[in-house]
C-alpha cells in the first residue's frame, strides 16, 4: 500500500499526452537549441548543464517512482556509483573515460539488478528504507575508502573524452547534455508508450489485477529498477567528467532526497515534470542565495507550498490549467481555413 | 540585435560610464550553512566586517572594495556553480573561500583555467601540494597539526598514541596525514578508530583504545561538537593518557562544551586564542589582539581560528593588490607570491614559488586547556 | 475437464476460511459459487487464481499443476479474472486498462520498447484495435478515450470484465459483477455472460444475486462455512435442504 | 561479563533508548495518517535548542524543560494543522515531500531563531561517572534510560485506557469504521503531531546534556529513528521500541568489535537482511489486502 495508497496520477488530459509525445519532444528541442540566446556567460551554461544532468536522473527515477510506483530513497547511490567507478578507472587505472564511463554504468546496472532482487519484494516504506539503506552504505565506503576514492574531500575526475578528443568547455557540453537529455526523453516516452510502459502502470494501479493479467510484478519492477540506475549511474559518470571533481557528498541521503523531490515537486508519472522539477528545483537555490541566510527558509517554504496547494506537482497542474485553453486554441487553429 | 549585443552594449555603457570608481571586486564563497557552518559562519562574518572598515578608510587605489560572497553549504558541487558565477558573471579580481577542502579543490581547476588568484581557507595539505600557479592558502595544514602534537607527544615521553577520528573531510583528511608521518616523527599508531557525522556517544570506540596495550597519548582529529563528546567520554571511562585534540576545535566553544572534562586538553592552534596572554614582544600580538577586538566587539560572540583564516585571507589579498598596484590577475598573483614576513592571525607568512602557505611548524602554539581557558605551553 | 481442484484448505490467523473444498468444472459451463457471506467464496477465488497460495491441496488446469505459482503464472496458463472490489488500473484510460490485459499476447523485449522499433508501432496499433473492438463488445463504446476515474460504476465493472477478456481467458473468474449494480445494468451482464458461454469461455461466477446465477449457471457449488455444502444443477442445489437452512433469514433473494 | 562488553552494552542502550524515543515518534504520526514525518528528527532538534537555549537565559533546568517540550508540541501540532491537514487527500509521496520541506524550514528557523553554534545543556544531575560492573555510565545515562521508560509506560496508558488514545489506535487499524463510529479523524491527526513532537522533543532534551545540540543535530537522528521504526515495523509501538533498542546495540557492538568506521554499514546492512527475511519489520502486522 502506503506509497501508491492516495490519489494515483490521474490519466486526465491526455488528449494532451498523445499530443506531447511528439510536440513535446519538439518543444524541448527547440527550447534546448533556443535556451543558449538567454545565457550570457559559461556560469548560466553551468547550471544549466546541471538542470540537464540532473533532469537525466529524474526521468529515469520517475519511470520508478512516477510510472511503476516503486519508491527509491537511494538513487544517489547509484548517481555516486557510477561517477566513481568511472572516475577511478580513468584516475587510476588510465582507462580511456568513455571506456570507464560504459564500464561503471555496466557494473551499477549490474548491481542494481543484484540487490533489486531481494529488496523489490519490499512494499512502500520498507523499500523506501531498504534503498535509503543501500544508499547510506555506498555513501559511507565512498567517504571512507579514502585511498581509492580520496575520502570525503573527494577526488579528481579526468576530462571526459570521445575518440581521442576532450569534451572540454560549457558549450560542448551544453549541447552533448542537451542531445542526451532529448535522448533520455524520448527513450522514456517509448517505454511508457510499449507494452511494458503499460504493465508497469498497472503494476501501479493495481499489483493484484497487474497478476491476473499475466503481468510478472517482480520482473517488471526490476526491470525498470535496473533501467533507472543505469540513468542515475550515466549521469553521475558525466557529472564527475563535467565537473572535473567529485565527493560522496552526490552519493548521500540526502542528494536521494533531493532527487525524489525533484521527481514529485515536478509531477510524478509525467516525464516533463521530471524535467521541469529538475529545472526548478537545481536553479532556485541559485536565486534564493541572495537571501543569504533565509535561503534555507525559502527552500522549506517553496517546497511546502507547491505540494500543498499542487499536490500532483507542477507540471500535471500547470497542464490542466492550461490544458482547456491550449485545446481550445488549436481547435480555433484548425477552424481556420489555411 | 540579439540578446548578447543588448547585453554586451550594456557592459560597454557602464563601463565607460565610471571608469575611475570601478570597485575592486572581492570573491567569496562559504560553507555559511551546512555542516561546516561553524567555519563559515564567522569567515563570512569576518570579510563583511572587514570590507566594511576597508571602505571606511577610503579603499584602495582609490577604489572600494566590493565583496560578491555566496553560501557554497560545504558542498562541492554548489561551490564549483559559484566559483564559476564570481569569475563569469561578477567578475571577480580575486577570491578568498572555501571554507572546506572539498570545496577547494572542486574550485582549484576553475580558478586554474580562469587565471584569477585564489586564497582558501581550508586546511588540507592537497591544497597547495603541489603547488598551483594561482591557488594559495592561509592556515596551516593538517599535516604541520599532526606534526606539531607528535613532537609534543615524544616531548612528553610517548611514542605509541591512539587515533580517533570523525568522518568529514577535515577528520579524514587529518588521519590520513597523521597516519602518513607518524612514523618520521618517532610516533607509533596503535589504534585508529573512527566515529560518524552525528554521533552521539564514542565510548565504544575510548573503551577499545582503553584496552588496547600500550597506548601513551590519544589525538582526537575533528571538529564540530564530536571532540567535546569524545573529551567527555574519554574522562567518563577514566582513561589517563594525554588527550590531545586537533586545530579544528581551537575556539572557546569546544571549552565551554566539554566543561571539566577538557583540563589538561592539548592542542595545537594559532595565536588568535591566546591573543590576551601573549608576551607583548611577540609579533602577532598586535594583530591578534586588533582583530579579536574588532570581531568580538561587533558580533558579541567569541573570535575563532577559522574568522581569523578569513582575516589573513583577506588582508593578504589587500597587501598583493596595493603592492601590484592594480587589480591585474597576473600582478596580484605574482605580489601574493612575493609576500614575505605578513605577519597575520595564523603567524607570519613567508610566501614563495614553492610555498603558496608561507608558514612554518612555529607558527602553531601548543595550547593546553587550564581552568577553563587556553594557555600556552612553555 | 478444464481444471480440477482437490482438497483446497486455507487459513487466516485462527480463521479456516476454506477447507477441504474439491472442484470440478467443465470446459465451456458457467459454474456459480454461492453462499452466505463470509463462507469463504473469494478466498476460493483468489486461490484459483494464484493470489493467495493454498495452505494445503493441489490445482489443475488442463492436467498442467499451478498450484505453487504465482498469479501472473495462472494467467498466463489461461486463467482470468475480475475483482470484487474494484481493481481498475485508475491511472490509466479506459482503452489502455483493456490494452495492458493484452500484455500476454502483445509483450515486447525492453531493447524494443526503448528505442521504439518499427514492428513495434504496427503491433500498438493491432493492440489498440482489439481493445477499442473488446470495448465495443462490452458496451462501452462510448467510454473508449475516458479517463477511467471519471466512469460509472456500472461501466467500470465492464470494463474489468473487458480487460480480463483481453488476455483471451480459457476460464473467466468473475467476483460479483452485478454487486451495486441495477436491474438493468444487471440484465446486461447477465446478457454478457451468455455471450461469453456462447464463445466457448468457461465461466466460474461468484454471486449474490440468485436470480442471475439460477438463469445463467449449468452448475451451482454451494459453499458454508469454508466448506462445500452441495453442488449440481441449478433447480438441485435451489431445493437441497441444507442450502435453504444455510440461506434461511440470511438472504431473501 | 568483560568489562569492555559491558561499557558497550551501555552505550548501545544509551543510544537506543533516544533511537526508541524517535521511532515511537514516527510511529504514532504513521498510525494516525500513513504518513512517514521526516520532520521528526526536527522535533528533536527543537526540543533540545529551546531547553539549551532557555536555560541560557537563566530560567531553571525543570522550566526550560517543560517550555522546550512545551514549544515543540505546539511546532507539531502547527505543522499538522498548516501543512499535513490542508494536504489531506494528496498522496502520500506527496506528504512526505511537504514533511521534508517542513524540515528544511524548520532548520532554516532554528538558525535565525537562535544561532549555528552548538549548544550544551547542563546534565541533570551532575558529570560524576558512576562505576558499574566494570563499566563507566553518566548520571544522564539513567535520566536517558528511565524518562525512556516512563514515557514507553505513559504512552500504553494513554492508548489503552484513555478515549482519545483508543480513538487513534482505531484510526490506525481502519480509519472509514473509525469515523463511522464518530471518531474525528482530524483531531487524532493533530494529535498525533502534537504527541510525536512532544517525544522527539524529549529525546532532544535527554540526549543534550552527552551529545550537546545544534540547529542540524536532528537529521542523523531522525533518519536512525526512521530505520528503527522500519526495523521494528511501522506502526508498531513495541516494534519502534524493540528497533531503536537493537540499532543502538548493533551500532555499538559493531564499533567495539568490528570497525567503527563501518558500524554504520553494518547497522544498515543488518536491517536490509532482517527486511528482506521479514518484509514488515520484526512486530509489524501482515498487510492483507482485500481483493
Amino acid at each position: 500500500m502506503a506509497f501508491s495508497a492516495g490519489a494515483l496520477p490521474s490519466a486526465s488530459s491526455k488528449a494532451l499526452a498523445g499530443l506531447a509525445r511528439r510536440k513535446g519532444l519538439a518543444a524541448l528541442a527547440l527550447a534546448i537549441a533556443l535556451l543558449p540566446l538567454a545565457l550570457p556567460n559559461n556560469y548560466t551554461y553551468e547550471i544549466a548543464i546541471l538542470v540537464g544532468l540532473n533532469a537525466i536522473v529524474c526521468v529515469g527515477l520517475n519511470l520508478l517512482v512516477g510510472y511503476a510506483g516503486q519508491i527509491s530513497l537511494g538513487h544517489a547511490g547509484f548517481f555516486g556509483l557510477g561517477a566513481y567507478g568511472s572516475a577511478i578507472l580513468a584516475a587510476r587505472y588510465g582507462w580511456p573515460p568513455l571506456a570507464s564511463l560504459a564500464a561503471a554504468t555496466a557494473a551499477v546496472a549490474l548491481l542494481a539488478w543484484a540487490i533489486g532482487r531481494p529488496i523489490l519484494r519490499l512494499r512502500g516504506h520498507y523499500l523506501a528504507m531498504a534503498t535509503l539503506g543501500f544508499g547510506i552504505i555506498v555513501s559511507i565506503v565512498l567517504a571512507t575508502e579514502d585511498r581509492i576514492t580520496g575520502g570525503p574531500d573527494g577526488m579528481a575526475v579526468p576530462p571526459l573524452t570521445v575518440l581521442g578528443f576532450a569534451v572540454s568547455g560549457e558549450k560542448t557540453w551544453y549541447w552533448l547534455v542537451g542531445a542526451l537529455l532529448i535522448a533520455s526523453v524520448w527513450v522514456a516516452q517509448n517505454l511508457i508508450a510499449s507494452p511494458r510502459g503499460r504493465a508497469l502502470r498497472a503494476l501501479h494501479g493495481s499489483e493484484f489485477a497487474a497478476g491476473a493479467l499475466g503481468i510478472d510484478a517482480a520482473r517488471h519492477k526490476l526491470s525498470i529498477f535496473v533501467v533507472s540506475a543505469v540513468f542515475a549511474a550515466a549521469a553521475g559518470a558525466l557529472t564527475a567528467h563535467y565537473a572535473g571533481f567529485i565527493t560522496p557528498a552526490k552519493a548521500s541521503f540526502l542528494h536521494s532526497i533531493e532527487l525524489v523531490t525533484m521527481v514529485v515537486f515536478g509531477g510524478m508519472a509525467s516525464t516533463y515534470g521530471a524535467v521541469l522539477g529538475a529545472a526548478v528545483l537545481t536553479t532556485l537555490p541559485q536565486f534564493l542565495t541572495v537571501f543569504k541566510e533565509y535561503e534555507m527558509v525559502l527552500l522549506g517554504a517553496v517546497m511546502m507550498l507547491t505540494m500543498i496547494f499542487m499536490p500532483q506537482g507542477l507540471a500535471p497542474t500547470l497542464a490542466r490549467a492550461l490544458g482547456p485553453a491550449l485545446e481550445k486554441l488549436l481547435a480555433a487553429a484548425r477552424r481556420k481555413p489555411v | 540585435m540579439n540578446f548578447r549585443t543588448l547585453l554586451a552594449i550594456g557592459g560597454l555603457s557602464i563601463a565607460f560610464s565610471a571608469p575611475a570608481q570601478e570597485p575592486i571586486r572581492v570573491g567569496s564563497f562559504l560553507a555559511v550553512t551546512g555542516p561546516a557552518a561553524f567555519l563559515g559562519d564567522p569567515e563570512q562574518k569576518t570579510l563583511e566586517l572587514y570590507i566594511e572598515k576597508l571602505n571606511a578608510a577610503g579603499g584602495l587605489l582609490g577604489r572600494k572594495f566590493q565583496l560578491f560572497a555566496y553560501d557554497s553549504a560545504g558542498d562541492a558541487e554548489k561551490a564549483r556553480g559559484y566559483v564559476k558565477r564570481l569569475i563569469e558573471q561578477d567578475k571577480v579580481d580575486v577570491i578568498v573561500g572555501g571554507s572546506t577542502t572539498g570545496e577547494t579543490m572542486a574550485a582549484v581547476p576553475l580558478a586554474e583555467a580562469a587565471g584569477t588568484p585564489f586564497i582558501s581557507l581550508a586546511g588540507a595539505v592537497v591544497i597547495v601540494e603541489p603547488v598551483k600557479k594561482w591557488v594559495f592558502k592561509t592556515p596551516h595544514t593538517d599535516r604541520m597539526a599532526c606534526e606539531k602534537v607528535f613532537v609534543d607527544m615524544r616531548a612528553r615521553g610517548a611514542t605509541k598514541a591512539a587515533l580517533i577520528s570523525g568522518s568529514g573531510g577535515f577528520d579524514r583528511s587529518m588521519r590520513a596525514e597523521c597516519l602518513k608521518v607518524a612514523a618520521k616523527n618517532g610516533i607509533q599508531i596503535v589504534a585508529d578508530e573512527s566515529y560518524g557525522a552525528g554521533d552521539t556517544d564514542m565510548t565504544a570506540q575510548l573503551t577499545k583504545i582503553k584496552n588496547t596495550a600500550g597506548v601513551q597519548a590519544v589525538l582526537n582529529a575533528g571538529f564540530g561538537q564530536g571532540p567535546a563528546i569524545v573529551t567527555k567520554n574519554y574522562r567518563q571511562i577514566g582513561i589517563s593518557a594525554p588527550l590531545y585534540q586537533s586545530h579544528g576545535v581551537a575556539s572557546k566553544q569546544y571549552v565551554k562544551l566539554s566543561g571539566d572534562a577538557a583540563e589538561g586538553v592539548r592542542l595545537p592552534a594559532a595565536a588568535l586564542l591566546v591573543a590576551d596572554t601573549l608576551p607583548d614582544s611577540d609579533p602577532q600580538k598586535k594583530v591578534v589582539t586588533g582583530y579579536k577586538r574588532d570581531f568580538e566587539g561587533r558580533f558579541k560572540q567569541e573570535v575563532s581560528t577559522f574568522g581569523g583564516h578569513a582575516y589573513d585571507g583577506l588582508m593578504l589579498a589587500v597587501e598583493a593588490i596595493r603592492r601590484a598596484g592594480s587589480t591585474n590577475k597576473a600582478a596580484v598573483r605574482d605580489a601574493l607570491e612575493s609576500i614575505r614576513g605578513y605577519v597575520g592571525t595564523g603567524g607570519v607568512v613567508n610566501m614563495s614559488a614553492q610555498d603558496h602557505m608561507g608558514l612554518d611548524l612555529s607558527a602553531f602554539r601548543m595550547l593546553e586547556v587550564r581552568n577553563g581557558d587556553w594557555m600556552l605551553v612553555k | 475437464m478444464l481444471l480440477r481442484a482437490e482438497n483446497l484448505s486455507r487459513r487466516f490467523g485462527g480463521v479456516a476460511a476454506v477447507q477441504e473444498v474439491c472442484l470440478e468444472l467443465e470446459a465451456g459451463a458457467v459454474h456459480s459459487i454461492i453462499g452466505p457471506n463470509g463462507a469463504g467464496k473469494t478466498t476460493l477465488l483468489n486461490m484459483l487464481s494464484g493470489i493467495y497460495r493454498p495452505d494445503s491441496g493441489r490445482i489443475f488446469l488442463e492436467e498442467t499443476e499451478l498450484s505453487s505459482l504465482p498469479s501472473h503464472e495462472f494467467a498466463a496458463a489461461g486463467i482470468g479474472r475480475t475483482f470484487q472490489n474494484l481493481q481498475i488500473f485508475f491511472n490509466m484510460s479506459a482503452l489502455e486498462n483493456v490494452m495492458a490485459g493484452r500484455w500476454l499476447h502483445e509483450r515486447c523485449s525492453l531493447g524494443a520498447a526503448l528505442l521504439r522499433l518499427p514492428g513495434l508501432a504496427r503491433a500498438e496499433r493491432r493492440c489498440r484495435d482489439a481493445a477499442a473492438a473488446l470495448l465495443e463488445s462490452v458496451g462501452l463504446g462510448r467510454w473508449l478515450d475516458a479517463d477511467s476515474d471519471a466512469m460509472p460504476y456500472g461501466a467500470l465493472k465492464r470494463l474489468e470484465i473487458a480487460r480480463a477478456l483481453a488476455a483471451q481467458p480459457k476460464l473467466l473468474l468473475l467476483d460479483e459483477p452485478a454487486a451495486g449494480l441495477n436491474a438493468t445494468e444487471t440484465g446486461e451482464i447477465d446478457a454478457l455472460i451468455r455471450t461469453l458461454a456462447a464463445r466457448g469461455i468457461t465461466v466460474v461466477l461468484v454471486e449474490h444475486n440468485m436470480k442471475l446465477v439460477m438463469e445463467v449457471s449449468q452448475h451451482v457449488i454451494v459453499l458454508d462455512y469454508g466448506r462445500k455444502l452441495a453442488e449440481g444443477d441449478p433447480r438441485a442445489v435451489s431445493e437441497d435442504r441444507r442450502v435453504i437452512e444455510a440461506y434461511l433469514g440470511t438472504d431473501a433473494q | 561479563m568483560s568489562s569492555a562488553l559491558a561499557q558497550y552494552l551501555l552505550a548501545g542502550l544509551t543510544l537506543g533508548a533516544i533511537y526508541a524515543l524517535v521511532a515511537l515518534g514516527f510511529a504514532i504520526i504513521y498510525n494516525a495518517s500513513h504518513v512517514i514525518n521526516f520532520a521528526q528528527g526536527e522535533f528533536v532538534m527543537i526540543g533540545g535548542m529551546a531547553a539549551a537555549v532557555f536555560v541560557e537565559s537563566g530560567l531553571p533546568l525543570y522550566l526550560a524543560v517543560i517550555f522546550s517540550i512545551g514549544t515543540a508540541t505546539l511546532v507539531g501540532f502547527a505543522l499538522a494543522r498548516f501543512a499535513v491537514e490542508p494536504a489531506r487527500g494528496a498522496s502520500v509521496v506527496t506528504l512526505i515531500i511537504i514533511t521534508i520541506g517542513a524540515a528544511i524550514l524548520l532548520r532554516g528557523l532554528a538558525t535565525l531563531v537562535w544561532d549555528k553554534k552548538i549548544h550544551p545543556l547542563p546534565a541533570f544531575s551532575g558529570d560524576q561517572p558512576i562505576v558499574l560492573g566494570g563499566a563507566t555510565l553518566l548520571p544522564q545515562v539513567l535520566w536517558v534510560l528511565g524518562a525512556t521508560a516512563l514515557a514507553v509506560a505513559l504512552l500504553s496508558w494513554f492508548f489503552n485506557r484513555t478515549l482519545t488514545g483508543k480513538a487513534m489506535l482505531a484510526v490506525s487499524h481502519n480509519r472509514l469504521a473509525a469515523q463511522l463510529v464518530g471518531v474525528s479523524v482530524r483531531r487524532v491527526l493533530l494529535v498525533s503531531f502534537a504527541l510525536s513532537a512532544a517525544l522527539g522533543a524529549l529525546a532532544g532534551i535527554l540526549i543534550a546534556p552527552i551529545a550537546f545540540t545544534s540547529w542540524d543535530a536532528g537529521v542523523m537522528l531522525g533518519l536512525k529513528g526512521f530505520a528503527a521504526a522500519i526495523l521494528g515495523g511501522l506502526g508498531s509501538g513495541p516494534g519502534a521500541i524493540a528497533g531503536g533498542l537493537a540499532l543502538g546495540l548493533i551500532e555499538a557492538l559493531g564499533a567495539g568489535y568490528l570497525s567503527s568506521a563501518y558500524k554504520d554499514v553494518f547497522a544498515f546492512l543488518i536491517i536490509l537482511a532482517a527486511l528482506v527475511f521479514l518484509p514488515n519489520g520484526l512486530f509489524g502486522r501482515r498487510a492483507t489486502e482485500r481483493v
